[in-house]
């Protein structure tokens, strides 16, 4: 089984052709549509700059559809049919847990992307986005400081919210706050009365929200309707689903993100970035988080191969492990080589009621918790995803 | 159909009557002809090619415990996927918690068993209680959900079964591969191989039920789904007959459902959402729900088409195909390729016509 | 209204278990309700072995509920159902058909799409081995006059022909009781005397006995060994067609002056 | 105290309940009077959604913007009926296939034209306080009102009025029906747009506090199916009980435990329900109602 | 009120009847006769406008309701791009004239099919609601005139129809007719399962609506009595067309009423 056309050296039809699957319909087309454009945008400019060493980029990139199951498909064709040099794939930590198990067995070179909840430790997977700890880490501390220490939790259900739930309790521990009450809904779920009563009943200093998808916008209308006006900690929202222009202000008053790229920033590397994306897709509704850290990304591998000389998927891991710098539109930023994670520039995103952004308190923060848990993959080539609960006692 | 005995009839003999579409030997020798390409396609187009078509011979299998309880009894579940999915969990379940040979047979067994169980349940529930026609159709429709909802919460730590994590809509991941034997001794199906047991399933199956619904229980279920009242008139156990039909249906959708996850090792609650519930029932529509063979060529052909058609308008296309397809053929296409071989045929002056025979293999 | 009329005869056996010698079916006030319509009215009603009996009464008078009722198509209120020496009222409309009553219903319910070849295999495999079939459907076709028509899809028989298919598959169960909801209503004077015929052969040759519910009373006439007149519910009178015809109260709720 | 938790059940009861009758109305017509099970019944409120969002960005008051979104499905319905659907009356279950494919093409086209979302309106009318606690006044008590007003109309419409008579005899009996003089064909129509009319409704009054995405109306699916099945074959008298029987289960167990119990309880209300009156809620209110007037 | 020219009739290929005349003057009663199977329903649906024609005129109250003549159909091109477009939209209509079975009810046409074709879900009251719709204005007949025939049906009037036996179903079929107040009556077996002492009245009731509402009545019957009692005049019917007619002498004669009804 792991022999079959594993070597995506694209010497066999001459082209080199990497995977994009990213959702372009269902609950998740709304963030991963930016996903699949920023990509191409990279692509571009890659293949506009000569390609990369020497050889013009196709891309692979059919429309898993928010459906795991499809993802699984898909990600075996992309693998054993077109037989990519790397991947890109999924929005949702859902899906990457879907496809790791096929990406570990093909031992196939896979970017993920967006922001989540930390803890993969893998030999082949390179998580992009910021982590739980770096977004969390930034913005819970912060609104214990600003505004108390008694936080209310709701998350999606799955393994992103409830391991995101696992690091508000820990920060929470860390920052001698008290988590209230902890509500995770079912994606898809659009009615929130009874949250809205639940977290009233508790009165919270804050509350700290990582709904995702779709429905779970919802409730922020509806906590706008109901005059609940207890500010909000997130990390899913605005920076992905841009939920400030969507919705009507003031729904999204006092919202307040851990984030390390968001259009609105002002720096004029990201303003370039932005420049370039709406040139190429002008109707594009917004470019979020993920597609920057798609779209370095892709620049990051493309860099990694040449300093490598070769696609092959081993050697440009090595070189990928042997740390590098690149130039994001959110500032530069470096490749940890032993967790496969990024250094971020993690600001915190605040909007008021008129929707406006404001950006605070810029750190620059290390994927610390593999550090802490030990995971070295240039020493010790695990596959494995750490979780908070497991490994500290407190929580 | 031939008086004298001979060894084809013989052979031929247990697997047609009137009860099944495709009876005469232009049928048969496309059925072995369709096996045999099915079974030689993986020599052909290599080992992955197989392991990737594997799935929807899984899918066919889906479709054909759908067609069964369906077509020769009138019994329309929405739910065939909720024992499909059943059996997928149950299988994880065991066979991760023992991660041996004999855990992948336990896991098998006790998927099928689960489906089984939860099949005659459900069908107790029913029949027993006087539930019908369309209120069938809803209420399978309304347990798949209700286990869509449930699996899908159960992403908190709390919802282990031992080693294994239901994992909510994460799903449940790290699945073993399909394996018999036991202790360190036995057969592992991965790749290739797993095309060829689901393949021996699906042909073993197709084979086994043709032979049932031409049996006397075979022509009591047809005799049920014309007329139920008239049916137990006639001293014919109805409420049973509808019962055993669809707890059948939901062990061969539980057999599906195993030959599924043991493809992916990996099963999540979307295949117990709507959309998912809606295939079987699309594939049989479309294939014809009184012809296994079909039933299978639907599923095959639509699922290849859905990963197949990339781009915006795929869905376009695809949901425009099922209206055309069933405006224009009520019956769905396994009856009109006979009709239409017929017609061919009579114009061409052959021999007179047979009975319509169902269409050929499809293979991929 | 009179529900034991002196003209019903009753052995000692039937009054203790409600079983005769010779009674092949008893009921035992038996009572259907719907809301608060009685529309069968503790119904005390016996047949022998072999015999013929006509139901007449009314439109509503509850003829075809008490069939019902007899089938286990409708659960009675109250009251119990004797057959062939045991209680069958609480058995399974399948399971009294074992035991031997089988029913014709007032619209014909053949299976439309089966050929009449299939028709006849449904009620055949409950009594015969495979390898019987051929013989006996052949029989039986033959029988009925129905050999002409073996593969015609039976949705294309005539009125006459569907009724007597349908007759055809009651009688290969080889009952001991057949009930009759209307057997000829609708059809012609000539294809009324050949179901007439046949049922008197049927009677006399396999010794089945008949409930037969009828408003021809000139078909009941021919072919009635007893009639029971049933009216609101309950059994208005019993005895022989002339003896019934001539009772001026049933002319007056049910044949009318002309007759 | 208990109180304002009480109240907490009352409005989230109003919120279900309004889903549910609102969810199931035009699905319940479509399928009670005319035996069609429309498995698009989400794109027909996706449609009404999607018409009130577009009218009222180009400029319309929100109250005439519904009143275009009604009036858009109506002519959605009113086209596919007349193209479609009205052969596939008598065929149930084909019916189900082929408006599941009608479902997947209106989706996907929508996404093709408007993309993945549009800008959402904002929710009308605010929040009603008591105590420590606030419901959304639009989504209980405005809806809740929309919903029986909804039902009251359905319900003389179809008791009330010749129209009603007729409707309910075309789909019994169409050959009889038309030898009454009745234009059956025109009667399919007008029910069918009914039925349309009412789920563009739905996505109307839904518009204002739902996110505008092309699989808005799936959220509705689950509820419109089993409020169906519970309400029984009678749909006039069944939504409305329906409604308020799953609206109070809801209410109640997501109140106690939360969403999820929510919603289980509701399913397994269903299936409990519909074996217990396999002719549904007014499968037993007949009888009842039977017994009371024979008893008479 | 009724003219009938060379009508022909068929399911799908299979021809049911041809070259069928049938004439009924204003006022009359006219009975049809014939075994089973010779195409009775299927003429009286035709009239009705519940089956198209293959051939044949029908004329009803001076206007022609089905022109299906040759010479009417080879204008009426019912091919090309317009006519698939028609069947497309299910907006088609049969070649000819063709005026609809509800137009023809509201013209006066009453029907009362065979098998007691009432509305099984609708209430009593509300069937003969269905009937009293075709005729709101001039109402002659009204529902207390029914309960007057049919006291049953006052009784039931909230019971749903399906529930009724037998010949209740029947009773009601033919009071919802009435109270369209049709000009022209069709009935179909109107005596089917009905008990003999209702037979009875029900011929006298239609000979009661004939004489005092005017209203002309058609209908089929197998029952020897009711043909001799109500019909003034009678045709036979026999392998689809007619094969006879019988004037009120003969109608008085057994045997000749029987040669149709018996082989
Ligand atoms: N399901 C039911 N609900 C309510 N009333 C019913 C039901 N079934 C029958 N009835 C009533 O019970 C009475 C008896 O009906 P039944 O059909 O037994 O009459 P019948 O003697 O067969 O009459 P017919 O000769 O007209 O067929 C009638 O008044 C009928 O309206
Ligand atoms: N829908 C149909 N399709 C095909 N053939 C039909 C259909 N309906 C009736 N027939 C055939 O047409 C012929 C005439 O039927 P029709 O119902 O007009 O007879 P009828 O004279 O009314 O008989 P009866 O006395 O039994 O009511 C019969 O041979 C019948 O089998
Ligand atoms: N990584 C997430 N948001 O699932
Ligand atoms: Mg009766
Ligand atoms: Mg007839």
């Amino acid at each position: 089984l792991s022999e079959g056309g594993v070597v995506g050296d694209g010497d066999d039809d001459g082209a080199v052709t990497i995977g994009v699957l990213e959702d372009r319909s269902g609950e998740f087309a709304l963030v991963g549509e930016s996903k699949w454009q920023a990509s191409l945008l990279a692509i571009e400019e890659l293949n506009e700059a000569g390609g990369v060493l020497g050889e013009e980029i196709e891309v692979y990139d059919p429309d898993p559809q928010s459906d795991n199951q499809r993802y699984q498909e898909l990600t075996r064709e992309a693998i054993n049919s077109e037989n990519v040099d790397a991947l890109w794939a999924g929005y949702s930590s859902a899906t990457r847990e879907a496809i790791r198990p096929i990406v570990n067995d093909e031992e196939q070179l896979y970017f993920y992307t967006t922001q989540y909840e930390g803890g993969v430790c893998d030999r082949t997977t390179f998580a992009m986005g910021a982590t739980a700890r770096q977004q969390l880490g930034a913005v819970i501390p912060y609104m214990i400081e600003e505004y108390g220490p008694r936080i209310y939790t709701i998350a999606a259900d799955y393994n992103f919210g409830q391991i995101s739930g696992q690091w508000v309790r820990m920060l929470a521990e860390e920052n001698d706050a008290e988590v209230l009450g902890e509500e995770y809904i079912p994606l898809g779920e659009t009615d929130f009365g009874s949250t809205i009563n639940n977290i009233q009943g508790e009165d919270p200093d804050f509350v700290a929200s990582m709904l995702v998808g779709d429905a779970h916008t919802n409730f922020y209308q509806q906590r706008a309707d109901t005059g609940l006006d207890v500010p909000m900690a997130s990390s899913t929202t605005m920076a992905q689903g841009y939920e400030h222009l969507r919705l009507d202000p003031p729904a999204l008053e006092d919202m307040y993100v851990g984030v390390n790229f968001m259009e609105e920033l002002e720096t004029d590397p990201a303003q370039a970035f932005v420049d370039d994306f709406y040139e190429m897709f002008p109707d594009a509704p917004y470019l979020n988080q993920e597609a920057q850290n798609n779209y370095f990304s892709v620049h990051m591998w493309a860099e990694a191969v040449e300093a490598a000389g070769t696609f092959d998927q081993e050697e440009v891991i090595a070189e990928l492990e042997s740390g590098m710098e690149v130039d994001a539109p959110e500032g530069t930023i470096e490749l940890d080589p032993a967790t496969h994670h990024m250094t971020h520039h993690m600001r915190i995103g605040h909007a008021d009621e008129n929707h406006e952004l404001t950006f605070d308190e810029e750190q620059y923060i290390e994927p610390t918790f593999l550090h802490e848990v030990g995971c070295d993959l240039t020493s010790e080539p695990e596959q494995t995803q750490y979780t908070p609960e497991e490994f500290y006692d407190e929580i | 159909m031939s008086e004298k005995p001979s060894l084809e009839a013989r052979l031929r003999g247990p697997f047609e009557g009137p009860n099944t579409i495709g009876n005469s030997r232009r049928f048969w020798l496309s059925f072995v002809l369709g096996t045999a390409l099915l079974a030689v396609y993986p020599v052909l187009f290599g080992a992955y090619a197989a392991e990737s078509t594997s799935v929807y011979l899984v899918y066919g299998l889906l479709g054909v415990s759908l067609a069964f309880i369906w077509g020769f009894c009138g019994i329309l579940s929405f739910g065939q996927v909720a024992f499909f999915g059943v059996a997928g969990y149950a299988f994880g379940i065991v066979s991760i918690n023992l991660a041996s040979y004999t855990g992948a047979t336990l896991g098998v067994l006790t998927g099928v068993a689960v489906a089984t169980l939860l099949a005659a349940l459900l069908g107790y529930f029913m029949f027993y209680g006087g539930v019908r026609d369309v209120y069938v159709t809803i209420i399978t429709l309304v347990v798949a959900l209700v286990l869509h909802t449930f699996m899908g919460q159960t992403a908190g730590s709390q919802w282990a079964i031992g080693e294994a994590a239901l994992g909510g809509f994460n799903g449940m991941v790290g699945v073993p591969d399909l394996a018999i034997g036991f202790g360190t001794a036995g057969l592992e199906f991965a790749g290739a191989m797993h095309y060829y047991v689901t393949l021996l399933v699906l042909v073993a199956t197709v084979l086994g039920l043709r032979a049932l619904v031409n049996s006397q229980f075979g022509y009591a279920m047809v005799a049920t789904r014309e007329d139920e009242a008239r049916t137990e008139m006639f001293g014919y156990n109805t409420t049973f007959i509808k019962f055993a039909t669809f707890t059948i249906g939901g062990a061969l959708a539980g057999l599906s459902g195993v030959l599924f996850v043991t493809w992916g090792n990996y099963i999540d609650p979307s295949e117990f959402a709507i959309t998912a519930a809606a295939m079987p029932v699309i594939w049989a529509s479309i294939g014809g729900r009184e012809s296994f063979v079909g039933t299978i060529a639907a599923a095959v052909v639509i699922q290849r088409i859905q990963i197949g058609l990339t781009g915006e308008w795929a869905l376009v296309v695809v949901g425009s195909l099922l209206v055309i397809v069933i405006l224009a053929m009520p019956d769905g296409i396994a009856p009109r390729v006979g009709d239409a071989v017929d017609y061919l045929r009579n114009r061409g002056g052959g021999e007179p016509a047979e009975p319509p025979t169902a269409t050929e293999e499809v293979s991929d | 209204m009179a529900t034991s009329d002196p003209t019903v005869k009753e052995s000692p056996a039937v009054a203790e278990t409600g079983v005769g010698t010779d009674t092949i079916l008893q009921t035992r006030d038996l009572r259907k309700q719907f809301g608060g319509l009685t529309a069968t009215d503790d119904v005390d009603f016996g047949i022998e072995e072999g015999e013929l009996r006509c139901l007449i009464g009314p439109n509503g008078a509850g003829k075809s509920t008490f069939l019902k009722l007899l089938t286990g198509r409708l659960e009675p209120t109250a009251g119990t159902i004797y057959y062939d020496g045991e209680e069958i009222t609480d058995l399974a409309s399948h399971e009294r058909v074992s035991r031997g009553i089988s029913i014709k219903f007032q619209v014909p319910s053949i299976y439309p799409d089966l050929s009449v070849r299939e028709n006849l295999r449904i009620p055949l495999q409950r009594v015969e081995q495979p390898s019987e079939f051929d013989r006996r459907t052949a029989e039986i076709l033959d029988r009925f006059h129905l050999a002409e028509t073996a593969d015609e899809t039976a949705s294309n028989l005539s009125h006459g022909q569907q009724q007597r298919l349908e007759i055809a598959m009651a009688m290969t169960l080889e009952p001991k009781l057949m009930l009759l909801d209307e057997p000829v209503a609708g059809l012609s004077v000539e294809e009324t005397r050949e179901i007439a015929e046949l049922l008197r052969t049927i009677n006399d040759e396999d010794d089945v006995a008949f409930i037969v519910i009828e408003h021809d009373i000139d078909f009941v006439e021919t072919i009635a060994d007893r009639v029971t007149v049933l009216h609101q519910g309950a059994i208005f009178t019993e005895g022989t067609i002339d003896e019934v015809r001539d009772d001026p109260d049933v002319k007056r709720i049910y044949l009318g002056e002309e007759q | 105290m208990a109180i304002y938790e009480l109240l907490n059940l009352g409005f989230q009861f109003l919120d279900s309940f309004a889903f549910i009758v609102l969810a199931t109305a035009g699905l319940a017509i479509i399928f009670g009077m005319m035996g069609i099970i429309n498995l698009a019944h989400g794109e027909f409120i996706l449609v009404g959604a999607y018409a009130t969002t577009l009218s009222f960005h180009a400029g319309l008051p929100l109250p005439l913007a519904m009143v275009a979104g009604v009036v858009a499905t109506t002519i959605f319905g009113i086209v596919l009926e007349r193209t479609i659907i009205h052969r596939l009356y008598g065929r149930l279950l084909d019916s189900m296939v082929v408006t599941f494919g009608i479902s997947l093409v209106v989706i996907q086209l929508t996404r093709i034209v408007f993309g993945n979302s549009l800008e959402q309106i904002g929710t009308p009318f605010g929040g009603i306080s008591y105590g420590p606690y606030s419901y959304s006044t639009y989504r209980s008590v405005v809806l809740a009102t929309c919903a029986i007003a909804t039902l009251v109309g359905l319900y003389v419409l179809f008791t009330r009025t010749d129209f009603g008579v007729r409707a309910r005899a075309t789909i019994q009996d169409e050959e009889t029906a038309r030898s009454m003089g009745v234009d059956t064909d025109r009667m399919y129509l007008s029910t069918f747009a009914i039925g349309s009319a009412l789920a563009g409704l739905t996505g109307a009054l839904y518009a204002p506090t739902i996110t505008m995405s092309p699989e808005l109306g799936t959220g509705f699916l689950v509820e419109a199916f089993v409020a169906v099945v519970v309400g029984g074959p009678s749909v006039i008298l069944g939504t409305p009980l329906a409604g308020g029987l799953l609206g109070l289960v809801d209410a109640v167990f997501t109140n106690l435990g939360g969403q999820f119990i929510g919603t289980v309880f509701l399913l397994l209300t269903a299936i409990v329900a519909i074996r217990v009156l396999p002719d549904g809620i007014t499968g037993l209110l007949e009888d009842l109602r039977e017994k009371w007037r024979r008893a008479e | 009120m009724l003219e009938i020219d060379d009508l022909a009739v068929s399911y799908g290929k299979t021809p049911i009847l041809r070259d069928v005349d049938v004439t009924v003057e204003e006022g009359e009663i006219v009975g049809i006769m014939g075994k089973n199977g010779v195409g009775k329903t299927t003429l009286v649906k035709a009239i009705m406008g519940l089956l198209e024609a293959a051939d044949g005129r029908i004329v009803f109250d001076g206007d022609v309701v089905v022109d299906a003549t040759e010479a009417a159909t080879t204008d009426a091109d019912r091919g090309g791009l317009g006519g698939r477009i028609a069947d497309a939209l299910g907006t088609s209509t049969p070649a000819g004239t063709w005026v609809g079975a509800d137009e023809r009810a509201r013209r006066g046409m009453g029907y009362i099919p065979q098998g007691r074709d009432v509305f099984p879900e609708l209430t009593v009251r509300e069937n003969l609601r269905m009937g009293e719709t075709i005729n709101e204005d001039d109402s002659d007949f009204r529902y207390d005139d029914v309960y007057e025939y049919f006291p049953i049906l006052e009784e039931r009037s909230t019971q749903k129809a399906g529930t009724l036996s037998g010949g209740q179903q029947q009773m009601l079929a033919i009071g919802r007719a009435l109270i369209g107040n049709p000009d022209l009556l069709l009935l179909d077996e109107p005596s089917e399962g009905v008990q003999p002492s209702i037979v009875q009245d029900i011929t006298r009731d239609l000979e009661r609506v004939n004489r005092d509402l005017g209203t002309t009545i058609l209908f089929v019957e197998q029952n020897l009595h009711v043909v001799q009692n109500l019909a003034e005049r009678c045709y036979a019917i026999d392998k689809g067309t007619i094969v006879d007619e019988l004037d009120a002498d003969r109608l008085q004669s057994r045997e000749a009423v029987t040669e149709y009804l018996a082989v």
